[in-house]
């Protein structure tokens, strides 16, 4: 399984605030993952989640290129953060 | 580093008390930094009636961490706490506290400045603003990263 | 500048109460960077049990006053707060409290650290250290200058 | 009338928290001040207030040279600082 969550304006962008997918008994990395989103949800999430500024987190760790994922990996996407 | 301390909780926080936390134990303190953040009352002459603070629970406490071990690395440090505040907050209210405690001053000033830079640019945490304007979720500052990004310049100071 | 207090005495202080009056009557407040000295155990391997400090007084409220509206010239301060006990102090004892509010986190650090610095430098501040080794009149460290110094290379932080 | 202050070790070097002195009703500066003192006291404390690293103040304002003084000043002796 890979659980997938969205954050802040992203979240509310998509009106989604996370997804659970089954996991796909093949290789997966985490841009195809992100392309099967855009593709099942339309043209509205592959704006979104194409932003150029959009940050990625692996397993609560941000990550910058693309990534092999595993069964049971966390994917979160949100904006730049704001807190302090 | 004796005394690592993360929170991030929706309630208040006494400044007195996360004090004494940072020190319990401690039997060599010279000198604690601390800064306390406050929830502006305007921002680009916005005025803001309420704050909404989103995180990431897990991540953020995990990035907290890091960023504390880091600052831990480049500085010899006794204690470091940090305090930082989620749901919906009023104009004037406290939001985040960082403490650092060291034997030297110079260290604490410094771990206390570097946490709330990269605080501020690498902990997930996401601030809305409400007012008469609507609702609007605040930018990331230019400024803050550039801020962030010159303890990398300076990396033995 | 809004608020200046600048308080030498022999009593214990709570840095809550302190914090606080350093806001009040404040309107946009955004950050509060405060510093906090205790009393060492030990100080070069020598054990100290009691700390007696003594002061100038008169000049050294008037110093104080100097320190902090230079500070203010170099940056946009709300306002500042400094507390220094004088009197026996005991090892762990809380000796001097520097509070700065600011609209940004940036002035409200690097102006305590600037007050501290001058404090350390320039109020007529003496400790006399206490213990199984005698008495000893604490010798002014170099690097307390150099510190102090670096601010007059750095004029427009 | 003068006042004249000392602080810290150098009030007890000298045994001597302070001194009032008579306005000598001439011109008189900060070192001449300072001569007449040694003169008076011995050597002791000539060797304590010709120290290398003492601190002179006039009126509570640290000054690095010699000055001329006025009926009514508070001088001060004392070491380097301490305190924070």
């Amino acid at each position: 399984m890979l659980k997938v969550l969205f954050f802040a304006r992203i979240r509310e962008e998509l009106a989604c605030s996370g997804l659970e997918l089954h996991w796909p008994d093949t290789r997966l990395d985490l841009y195809t993952l992100q392309e099967q989103l855009c593709a099942e949800h339309g043209q509205s999430w592959r704006d979104i989640l194409t932003q150029d500024n959009m940050i990625r987190a692996v397993n609560q760790k941000v990550v910058t290129d693309n990534c092999e994922l595993n069964d049971g990996d966390e994917i979160a996407f949100f904006p730049p953060v704001t807190g302090g | 580093m004796e005394n690592i301390s993360i929170n991030v909780h929706e309630a208040d926080f006494d400044v007195a008390g996360l004090q004494r936390g940072l020190l319990s134990g401690l039997s060599e303190e010279g000198a604690v930094a601390t800064f306390t953040g406050y929830v502006r009352r305007a921002n680009d002459d916005r005025q803001v009636s309420t704050l909404e603070l989103e995180h990431y629970p897990g991540m953020t406490e995990q990035s907290i961490k890091t960023i504390i071990d880091e600052a831990a690395d480049r500085w010899p440090l006794l204690a470091a706490s940090v305090v930082h505040r989620v749901g919906r907050l009023s104009p004037g209210d406290q939001i985040v506290w960082v403490g650092v405690a060291s034997t030297h001053r110079e260290a604490a000033f410094s771990a206390c400045e570097f946490i709330m830079d990269y605080l501020k640019t690498r902990a997930p945490f996401w601030k809305k603003e409400l007012g008469p304007f609507g609702e609007i979720w605040v930018s990331a500052r230019q400024d803050d990263e550039s801020r962030a990004a010159r303890w990398q310049d300076d990396s033995t100071p």
